[in-house]
């Protein structure tokens, strides 16, 4: 079991992502966040459990649901909001958006919105680090609908013949936007599809950070310490639609309210209180000071730059270095 | 070359691009039993552009179907599926993903009916939405239909007024070969009136939809009607610009194009793919090729700034065709002498 | 077991097959035949179990490698044969080449050379076969070195999921041009994977052609009457360079031995004497036939006629009907 | 613009194109640790060109890697080690194949650099062999190196002459953004010398192989040998052409190109891809804009018929741009007056 400060600090990223994103569904219907935006309500325990684990020489791929990735990483609120306000000032300059937030410094690969997509490159991370003899790991988000992907198996198969030092995370929260898995997959005991490739694999309930944290742990340890990729299938559910343009018809309001009360805020709230490690009072307060950091970065976001036009093709290639 | 009004006078009744594109589907459906949907959220999610809403509960999950994640089997499976006898409409949901598919595009439907000396036809429709405009940024704002129109063996329609995006399904199903229908994301919503008998429209062939003597903008997609707003600003001006709509990618409708520029001797080509290696480009060459004689000026073209889309909106409009920049290169065009 | 007749005509079909390939090599060294190709000379055993066991109604698609499973099929060698010297007459009217057999009256649909890109179309002929109600089997060829593709897992996940009769026969030759097997997957069980899909699987030897004609009857009849997908791998062998071109520094010359020592023709051959089916003056006059046949074909290729250059581009798309 | 001589005198060795590629490969393997070599084949088989024969045992198998049959994971993988610090050289063993990997290529290798607001960049060195005439039929014959350079982000080398081959290699690694090198398959074979010196080489720029004052045959990769036979024969008839080696393309010389024509005022564009769309409609369209006023007839394009490629020889002949076509072509813009 984790001790105090590590659930403490899990609860607070859990807490921030959640307030984080309806804070963003507010502000996209006010316009102030455009093109896609994918929330990850519901999801929080799967960020917030695994990433603090890894050490900053580590790589982490994500998907374009990847705001709480990026925020438990560390990288600034205020970057992520102004990304999402197309200000310079942004994590990717303006020039991603929700779906490409980038923070190269601590080694977060994006961002990734071509489904699957990800996963060939995070071999590649993997590769680079054991050319070079470093212990990394390269940890990989993907959602269950990737795995129906050519790119899942392909890059399965190579980490594993190449003993590629991968965590493939899957969070799998039952939907491919309207498609449930048992309408995607043949076979849904996903671990079955990790051995046909002979990798290690294991599920968890992503709605218990603890057991996330746990299972990370784990997968983490064998990565790094043996070299060679992990399957880890966190199961999870998102509360909201799967963008802001879904209806969401697709799925039994029963269902979702079903998985509501799993919501892992609530639960672990309750369970950190049991423990006597959070009070009524340090919650209001850390939940404060959460809110005043999204006011901040809405503020930021809001007084930052918009990029010259002129820069238009800025960043397209490198800029010529004599030769 | 295709006229842009119906002949008889018929009926008109209010409608949508989407709403066109579904009675398109519907009328397949139900008329031919070979004709099916398949796609990723084609069925309970009811289509990423709402386009088969519903359909899922009236026609069933065998001819509605859900497709994984896979663009390269599902799309693999529509040549195997017109091989086999049926009438597969595949759905990409976007040109940005068909990038997984494009094999068996290419070398696959494309290429069978060659590469069998004519034994076999592939007649299948694949449906995606295409173009930028709307802030998704480097990996969902893409324009490759000119791009896709590369490939022989296939047939480009890009629909861009409503009678188009009623008729052109239809006629592509009848289609012996292949066929690829790009949708532009920024048109579903786009109404107007149509007439009540609307059905199936040819698939060869440009369509002037609007005439001018001084010089041609040519178009197609969601540029045609920035074409036609940049021709009511000129207008104003006392410029009377001819409006082509392409209509067709792939076989180009040279006759047409050549047409409009004898008549002009000047031309802007708006095109939203990149400019190098755009469509813009073939067109332009064409017209040197087969109207040099009567170019008063060096073709213009209006096309997307070659960087991948960026999301800031103030950027991404200064990548995209704008009214404005056709306005310019027009001039630009007259100005020359 | 199999009867006389069947074991026969499987004998005659490797036989075919064998002495075709070996005229094949020769007519490339004589610069007749050109382009890529791939001979089947060691694996003649596969295609000859098999297809005589499909119905005419049923669909093969095959790869690069395929003269013998046309031939097996049926398509007179004088078309096969005319197609690799690039004649009207061929097959594919000399459009196709070896790698491009096709003939639409007997359902075969090439002579795929994107490897693994016949996979994704046979799940669509098996698809088409369900929606239409016909109970049909589509057998879908290819090598080992294919299901390291995307393709591969795509259509193994769509035929399991939409329950196509896909007969999946996976040739395992254990090398794709030099890539040993277990340099290409990270498991090499290859019925892992296709159980990672919910498909039933079978391993045969696919030097033993009994063996091969008894897993076949089953799988086939699994597909055909549960309407469903099947996998069965032959484990065989190439005795062959990949291609012409290949210069096979990448395979023991011990190995290749050891391999030709299985090599289903002479023991085939053996076992049918034994049984009193074949004696050696059958045995003789069947070879005189089949070479009969081959030099017919050369013949007729010779002298079959190229197609008028002006006709170039007939046939890149359907000619216009009315409408 | 890059002069076709070396500036100082040097001695010669006879070579191959094969193995001024080997060389470039032992070069840049041996002088940066990062420098590795992965792809189908690459290693055991040597490299189906025989690029890499020997390198498994010089260099060992870390950095000599065969791949399984993953286009997508391998260039997906080549991608990621160049961003983890590597300098991957990735053999996608023919363009062909390469429309599997064309997702990695163009929504990542292109943009990631862009996606991130400029601050990665991915060193990438993608290469294939590229082109048809080998009676390979439709599906191994595709020259799509024009159309690959439509993609911003990109750099596209085609190199040539044996000097290109021994240098473009260690200069394209030495670019921080994704390059891919066609090799065309014809072009591994061909004998010449080359100075024992010969390094690396500008990866900017075209070069003018032949001058000539009459009129223009622009070309690139195995092309260009064909454009200079052209020339020779066209010299027969006392008309000098002057022949322009594209070398990269993309980003494209314009320069070269417009200096060329403004000098003859007529032009033949050589193009192995099929003629619509190629990146010869993009060149003669750069030329109309650029240099209109030179222009004393249409531009010309020889390109491949637009079919997929047949296996017969004499179709496959009929097909491709051949010396004679390319000789008509010419006489044909000279004749214009
Ligand atoms: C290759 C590709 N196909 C389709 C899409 C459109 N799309 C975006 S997200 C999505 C669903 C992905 O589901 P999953 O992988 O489970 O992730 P989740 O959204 O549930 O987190 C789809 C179909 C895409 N972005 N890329
Ligand atoms: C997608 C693709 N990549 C590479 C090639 C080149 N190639 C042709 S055959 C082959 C080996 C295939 O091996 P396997 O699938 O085991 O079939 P086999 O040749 O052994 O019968 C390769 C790499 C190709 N044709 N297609
Ligand atoms: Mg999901
Ligand atoms: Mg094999």
């Amino acid at each position: 079991m984790r001790g105090r400060a590590s659930c403490l600090e899990i609860f607070r990223q859990m807490t921030r992502i959640r307030r984080f994103e309806e804070r963003c569904a507010e502000l996209y219907t006010e316009s102030k966040i455009r093109g896609f935006l994918h929330l990850y309500i519901g999801e929080e325990a799967v960020a917030s459990a695994i990433i603090p684990q890894l050490r900053p020489e580590d790589a982490i791929v994500a998907t374009y649901r990847e705001h709480g990735h990026i925020l438990v990483r560390g990288t600034p609120m205020d970057a992520v909001m102004a990304e999402m306000f197309g200000k310079i000032e942004g994590c990717s300059k303006g020039r991603g958006g929700s779906m490409h937030l980038y923070d190269a410094g601590r080694r977060f690969y994006g961002g990734n919105a071509i489904v699957g997509g990800g996963l060939p490159l995070s071999t590649g991370l993997a590769l680079a680090d054991r050319m070079q003899g470093r212990k990394n790991v390269t940890a990989c988000f993907f959602g269950e609908g990737a795995m129906a992907e050519g790119e899942f198996h392909e890059s399965m198969n190579l980490a594993a013949l190449w003993e590629l030092p991968v965590l493939f995370l899957c969070e799998n929260n039952l939907y491919a936007m309207g498609t449930r898995i048992d309408r995607s997959e043949a076979e849904v005991d996903l671990l079955l599809k990790a051995r046909s490739y002979h990798v290690e694999a294991a599920t968890v309930d992503g709605m218990d950070p603890l057991a996330v944290a746990e299972a990370a742990e784990k997968a983490i340890r064998v990565v790094r310490e043996e070299a060679r990729p992990y399957f880890l299938e966190c199961r999870t559910y998102r509360f909201r639609a799967h963008s802001m343009f879904d209806p969401d018809l697709y799925r039994d309001k029963k269902e979702i309210e079903e998985w509501k009360k799993k919501d892992p805020l609530p639960a672990f709230e309750t369970f950190l209180k049991m423990q006597g490690w959070l009070d009524e009072a340090a919650s209001a307060a850390m939940k404060k000071k959460i809110d005043a950091e999204i006011e901040a970065s809405v503020k930021y976001a809001e007084e930052g730059t918009l990029e010259p036009v002129e820069d238009l093709i800025r960043d397209v290639v490198t800029p010529h270095i004599t030769g | 070359m295709t006229s842009s009004r119906p002949t008889s006078p018929a009926k008109k009744a209010a409608t949508t691009y989407r709403e066109a594109l579904r009675a398109a589907h519907r009328e397949a459906l139900l008329g031919d039993p070979r004709v099916f949907l398949m796609g990723e959220d084609v069925g309970r999610y009811g289509g990423s552009y709402a386009v088969s809403l519903g359909f899922l509960k009236e026609f069933g999950p065998e001819r509605i179907r859900d497709t994984p994640l896979s663009e390269s089997a599902f799309v693999g499976a529509g040549i195997g599926a017109a091989l086999g006898g049926m009438r597969p409409i595949v759905e990409v949901m976007t040109v940005n993903f068909s990038l997984l598919c494009l094999d068996q595009i290419m070398n696959v439907a494309a290429t069978v009916r060659h590469m069998s000396g004519g034994q076999l036809s592939v007649p299948l429709v694949v449906r995606m939405a295409t173009g930028a405009g709307r802030q998704l940024a480097a990996q969902h704002s893409h324009s490759l239909e000119g791009w896709y129109a590369h490939i022989p063996g296939l047939k480009i329609l890009t629909p861009a007024v409503l009678e188009d995006a009623r008729g052109m399904l239809g006629s592509a199903l009848l289609d012996p070969d292949p066929t690829l229908i790009f949708e532009h994301a920024s048109l579903y919503n786009r109404t107007g009136e149509i007439a009540e008998n609307a059905g199936l429209v040819p698939i060869t062939g440009a369509a002037v939809r609007r005439e001018g003597k001084d010089l041609s903008l040519v178009a197609y997609g969601a540029m045609l009607f920035k074409a036609l707003a940049a021709a009511d600003e000129l207008q104003k001006e006392g410029i009377a610009a001819e409006v082509v709509d392409l209509r067709v990618l792939r076989p180009l409708d040279t006759e047409t194009i050549l047409k409009t520029v004898r008549k002009t001797g000047r031309a802007v080509v708006v095109d939203e793919g990149w400019r190098s290696g755009s469509l813009s480009a073939e067109i332009s060459a064409r017209i040197m090729e087969g109207a040099f004689a009567s170019l008063k000026a060096p073709v213009e073209r209006v096309c997307t700034v070659e960087v991948p889309l960026p999301y800031a909106k103030h950027l991404e409009d200064a990548a995209l065709p704008q009214v404005e920049t056709i306005v310019a290169a027009a001039r630009k065009a007259l100005r020359h002498v």
